[in-house]
């Protein structure tokens, strides 16, 4: 360590990569941007099946006991199954990995012109525990019972007894599973968190940092400081299931709501740290596409923080009505609504980043702005469920539904596609199609709304999540409900079809794309300034950074942009 | 931080050298959750869930043995950690060895601690009391095992005298582990009323 | 390591924690419940505190660490004071019952 | 705006419906400014040769005044909305007021169990009448309800009332309410319970005084046909319906005659 404080700068580290065989390059790759694959690929396996999952239970919802194609028969034990799944998927195995351990692990050596992560071989380990985790969330599908079926949430006693919940061994795997999945984020966290803090470009001061690092390792902090007691009490889970331990069994003295109180305080800022990443990606996108300084950088950076550490003491808005302190939910309430605040500040510090500017609608952006639109009605229609009082008619109603998938839907599908698009030059040295990508585009956004929309006149109407079959319920089996999801379950299988020229798109042209050139967006950061894709040690010369993250549009400047690499001139 | 490391890990923006921050860093997620575990505790301790007065059934002379074990071999790697910075490896081996020593008397102690509940028949779902107390003394001896594992490849590294600032780090990770128990002590040997 | 300190004298404060822990183990013996609870806990935290900042060296550490460390204890906090009044005022099913009656209500709050 | 699709059947209904109406004139106010900003925006500004972007740090104050501005204003109205929800929380579950009638409700998998106090209003006692899937209700009647749960977490969630109370295990949750509009109504689970959570459900009957009294002799004799088995008997058909869910059906009334 004696040379670390007088660090190499500026030395050609191309002895330091020579040629790897195929399985080091590939099977267990240290470098950072092959693992980001890794995860990016896996993440986008695991959301065809949650997409799946989402096909098979919307066409039980639209027809009720009727075999579905491709699937078979949904009943209630399966149902449960495929909603809990469709859950636990999206948000760890998908969220998660795709945005920030996939585009971290791409991004962050990149912009802060490093050449690697800090730790490359930890890295790699974070990534084979994750995907551990995935196998052994595929294999309790698998097992006697059938997979868990408790809800993403997992409440005791029916997380804990195999006698409530019918799944013995589903319901213990479900919860290895998401345990090791958090402690392959830790340790993948602590990576991204040194890398971030250690390891930037001499010159890079805290404020040049581009926002999307700046979020993504906010989200991990989060994360990491969020997570600990619900490890804890993934532990104390599963000795309840298989040493009948009873931590939340009342018979046993223990406390059903401490679970609750456990998950949702990791469970809130979860959703801050998949929102953060692609609030951060889609900064950086409008700001390359309208050719404009980000409106106020020091005041989205600010708003970021205030939002991450209000994150932390809202949790229990989830359990207004689960038998909490009636008087606790007052204050709740007050730091549920303030959250609003600096998340209004940051929108509308993106929304005027684009006044002045010379909007260009490739792909990339039209992801972005449709992100910004999606999220949009998703923050506001939160504020109805931060009221407590209105949280006593909408809690686990269909309204709650729609809100978090307003919320979920942008972040995970939306920003995913954004960051696809944009970086794919950079990945695979190619252009992707423009046309085929605003297809896509369109044939995805307009069936969201078509999906989900409709979903909160349904909650409106009192209809709960998690039901089967609503012709249980005679208030809920008429026929203009059933009509509105019959038309919600259409548009999830249009819009699904339309994934398809998505993934023709992705493969075609990662092998018989257009050429890329090194920066085809003319974009600042760092990663456009080494060749696509970027070798092995990423840059030829590790650079050396001069300005912030958005001089777009310099007056006095010929190119409206500057590379945040490049040496002020000699005047 | 291999020979062939990449660059990004010898930069030190902060001022503390990679290797420490990462540590610091996982030391601060392990608060958590220990931290939850001991909050999870104490949250039913002071609501006076019954089997808590158990405490008082916990070898407290065991206890203070194992403390002081822990503390002792807390002194040999930080006295290991200050040998290697003045180069010499040998005597850093060996404090290494009596710290890896500490750690198996520490199980030692533990083991004998288990045998003796269960043939009472204090075994862990008897009620939450001794849940708590299992999980908790068994997740740190589950740490201090790792401790140890990690303690004795370093121990051959530097031998061969490489990698000198790992010893610092597992000190670290060793002295944190010897924080969890200063505070689980108390919780389950001394607070028995 | 490339940071020269002192190293402080490890032994003296071996010592000094030894001395502590007779103290803690000493407390319970004179059976007074509330001098118990100050030997154990508030010498835990002394002896944390020695370790802390001798052993680990926090003493010659940059501030970002302890606000690091600080930050994580003070999330716990927040989650301890959360939690506590669903977990600890139920005293099994007795506290709605004192809602439903104002005045009960008005002491509490 | 939610009376428009579900009766407003207690008296709290009102409020909560009220306290819909403000959050959403006030976000709908909020949301259309943005959304109507954001889409000038990209209509107006769209790239023209020759055209250069401007430079704008937002960082000046003449500039930030822009985002600042609203944010106060954001600020206001949150104060607005939380003193509003605030009195209508404390009006719902923070005061109990004075009963008039008392049920205990017994949440189990996968069906519900009532306790009605019978005339001498207290629970316990020999005139206490017990059914299942079936409350009844005397409209304008204080009720409090006491709820428990038999082994996992329920919810006894009535959309018409606007109620929602989780049954925990191990502990007996008490609240009220006070039905308003005569009328069968929908009591759904809304907490997942396992299996059976889609066919937890329960008839909720707000009667007059006299049909109420009506109906609890006709329980007390054994001659009374229960409205949660008539209700799921005339539901109308789905298109899509099938003997499969029939069969469900009778699972589902077989579970309900055991308990």
């Amino acid at each position: 360590m004696s040379q670390a404080a007088t660090a190499v700068q500026t030395d050609t580290n191309a002895e330091h990569h020579e040629e790897l065989s195929f399985l080091y390059k590939y099977i267990l790759p240290t470098d950072h941007k092959i693992i980001a694959m890794q995860y990016i690929f896996t993440g986008m396996i695991m959301a065809v099946i949650g997409g799946y999952f989402a096909y098979a239970f919307r066409m039980q919802l639209a027809f009720p006991g009727e075999l579905v194609p491709l699937y078979g028969l949904v009943g209630p034990g399966e149902y449960n199954m495929l909603v809990t799944n469709h859950g636990t998927i999206m948000i760890f195995w998908v969220a998660m990995p795709v945005l920030i351990a996939g585009f971290g692990n791409y991004i962050i050596p990149l912009m802060i012109g490093c050449d690697d992560m800090v730790f490359p071989r930890l890295n790699r380990l974070s990534y084979q525990i994750f995907l551990a985790s995935t196998l052994v969330l595929i294999l309790s599908f698998f097992v006697k019972g059938g997979g868990f079926g408790g809800a993403w949430t997992a409440y005791p006693p029916l997380s804990s007894v195999a006698e409530y919940s019918l799944t013995d061994w589903g319901a213990s795997l479900w919860v290895l599973a998401v345990a090791l999945e958090f402690v392959s984020f830790l340790l993948g966290g602590i990576n991204f968190v040194t890398t971030t803090m250690n390891a930037r470009a001499p010159g890079m001061k805290m404020m040049d940092i581009p926002i999307a690092v700046w979020f993504i390792v906010l989200a991990v902090i989060l994360f990491m400081a969020s997570v600990g007691p619900l490890i804890a009490g993934a532990v104390m889970l599963f000795m309840d299931q298989r040493i009948g331990t009873s931590f939340f069994l009342p018979s046993g003295g223990g406390d059903p709501l401490l679970w609750q109180h456990l998950f949702w305080f990791f469970g809130h800022p979860e959703v801050y740290v998949v929102l953060l990443p692609t609030l951060g990606i889609v900064a950086d996108i409008i700001t390359v596409f309208s050719r404009k300084k980000l409106f106020g950088y020091k005041t989205v950076l600010y708003t970021a923080f205030a939002t991450g550490g209000l994150s932390f003491v809202v949790w229990a808005h989830h359990q207004f009505i689960a038998g909490i302190d009636p008087r606790m939910a007052n204050v709740f309430v007050v730091t549920t609504v303030l959250i609003s605040i600096p998340l209004a500040e940051m929108m509308f510090s993106y929304i005027a980043t684009l006044y002045g500017g010379s909007i260009e609608l490739k792909t990339p952006m039209l992801w972005a702005l449709s992100f910004i639109a999606a999220f949009l009605i998703g923050g506001v229609t939160g504020i109805y469920l931060g009221a407590s009082a209105l949280d006593v008619y909408f809690h686990d109603s269909y309204f709650v539904l729609a809100h978090f998938h307003y919320t979920f839907f942008p972040i995970t599908i939306i920003g995913m596609f954004a960051a696809i698009t944009f970086w794919f030059p950079k990945m695979f040295g190619r252009m992707m199609n423009d046309t085929l990508g605003k297809i896509h585009f369109w044939g995805t956004f307009i069936p969201f709304n078509c999906i989900f929309l409709p979903l909160f006149f349904l909650g409106l109407a009192g209809q709960h999540r998690r039901i089967y079959n609503y012709n249980h319920f005679p208030d809920l089996a008429t026929q203009e409900l059933q009509n509105i999801r019959i038309f919600a379950t259409v548009s999830l299988i249009v819009m699904l079809c339309f994934q398809l020229v998505f993934i023709y798109n992705f493969f075609v042209s990662m092998f018989k794309g257009k050429k890329a050139p090194d920066n085809p967006w003319n974009a600042n950061t760092l990663e456009w300034s080494t060749p696509s894709p970027p070798p092995h040690g990423n840059f030829k010369t590790l650079p050396t950074v001069y300005r912030g993250a958005y001089e777009y549009s310099v007056p006095g400047r010929e190119m409206d942009y500057w590379p945040q690499n490049e040496p002020p001139e000699e005047s | 931080m291999s020979m062939h490391g990449p660059i990004a890990t010898h930069r030190s923006a902060t001022g503390v050298p990679t290797g420490r921050l990462a540590v610091w860093w996982l030391m601060a997620s392990e608060i958590f959750i220990f931290g939850g575990l001991i909050a999870c505790f104490v949250l039913f301790k002071l609501n006076g869930t019954p089997g808590f007065e158990d405490a008082s059934l916990t070898s407290l002379t065991a206890g203070a043995v194992n403390t002081f074990v822990l503390l002792t071999s807390s002194l040999t790697v930080v006295l290991a950690h200050a040998a290697i910075e003045k180069g010499d490896r040998e005597k850093s081996f060996l404090y290494i060895w009596y710290t890896i020593g500490g750690g198996f008397v520490f199980l030692g102690v533990k083991a004998y601690e288990y045998t003796g509940k269960i043939i009472n028949g204090h075994i862990i779902t008897e009620n939450l009391f001794w849940s708590f107390y299992y999980t908790m003394t068994g997740l740190h001896a589950l740490h201090v095992i790792g401790g140890m594992v990690i303690m004795a490849l370093i121990s051959f590294d530097i031998r061969k005298g490489h990698n000198y600032q790992r010893v610092e780090l597992i000190g670290i990770y060793w002295h944190f582990v010897d924080l969890i128990w200063i505070f689980l002590f108390p919780l389950l040997y001394i607070a028995n009323f | 390591m490339s940071e020269a300190y002192a190293h402080p004298n490890y032994v003296k404060i071996w010592i000094w924690l030894l001395v502590l822990l007779a103290l803690s183990v000493a407390g319970p013996m004179l059976e007074i419940p509330t001098l118990t609870i100050i030997t154990a806990f508030g010498i835990a935290i002394v002896k944390a505190f020695l370790v802390a900042a001798n052993f680990m060296h926090l003493k010659f550490e940059k501030k970002i660490i302890w606000f690091l460390l600080l930050m994580s204890i003070c999330m716990l906090g927040v989650f301890f004071f959360g939690v506590a009044p669903d977990i600890m005022m139920t005293e099994g099913d007795q506290w709605i019952d004192c809602i439903a009656d104002k005045s009960c209500v008005e002491q509490r709050l | 705006m939610i009376e428009y699709f579900v009766y407003s059947a207690s008296s709290f209904a009102g409020e909560i419906d009220d306290l819909f109406f403000v959050i959403t004139l006030i976000i709908g106010f909020w949301f259309f400014l943005t959304f109507g900003a954001l889409v000038y925006f990209i209509f107006k500004f769209r790239r023209k040769d020759g055209v250069k972007a401007q430079y704008i740090t937002g960082e000046k104050h003449s500039e930030t005044k822009w985002t600042h501005y609203p944010h106060f204003a954001v600020i206001a109205m949150d104060v607005v909305i939380i003193a509003v929800n605030i009195l209508v929380w404390v009006n719902i579950k923070q005061t109990l007021p004075p009963r008039d009638n008392l049920v205990r409700v017994i949440g189990q998998q996968w069906s519900w169990s009532f306790i009605h106090a019978g005339p001498d209003g207290e629970l316990d006692t020999a005139d206490d009448v017990a059914t299942v899937n079936d409350l009844h209700l005397k409209i304008g009647d204080t009720y409090h309800f006491e709820l428990q749960s038999r082994d996992v977490l329920h919810n006894f969630a009535v959309p018409a009332f606007r109620l929602r109370q989780d049954a925990v295990p191990g502990r007996t949750i008490s609240g009220w309410f006070k039905p308003t509009k005569i009328g069968t109504y929908d009591l759904q689970c809304a907490e997942m319970c396992g299996y059976g959570h889609g066919i937890m459900g329960a008839a909720v009957t707000v009667h007059s005084e006299e049909s109420y009294n009506t109906t609890m002799a006709q329980i007390q004799n054994g001659t009374y046909e229960s409205h949660y088995q008539k209700r799921m008997g005339t539901k109308t058909p789905l298109p899509s319906y099938t003997s499969q869910v029939d069969d469900e059906d009778s699972f589902a009334v077989l579970l309900a005659s055991i308990f």
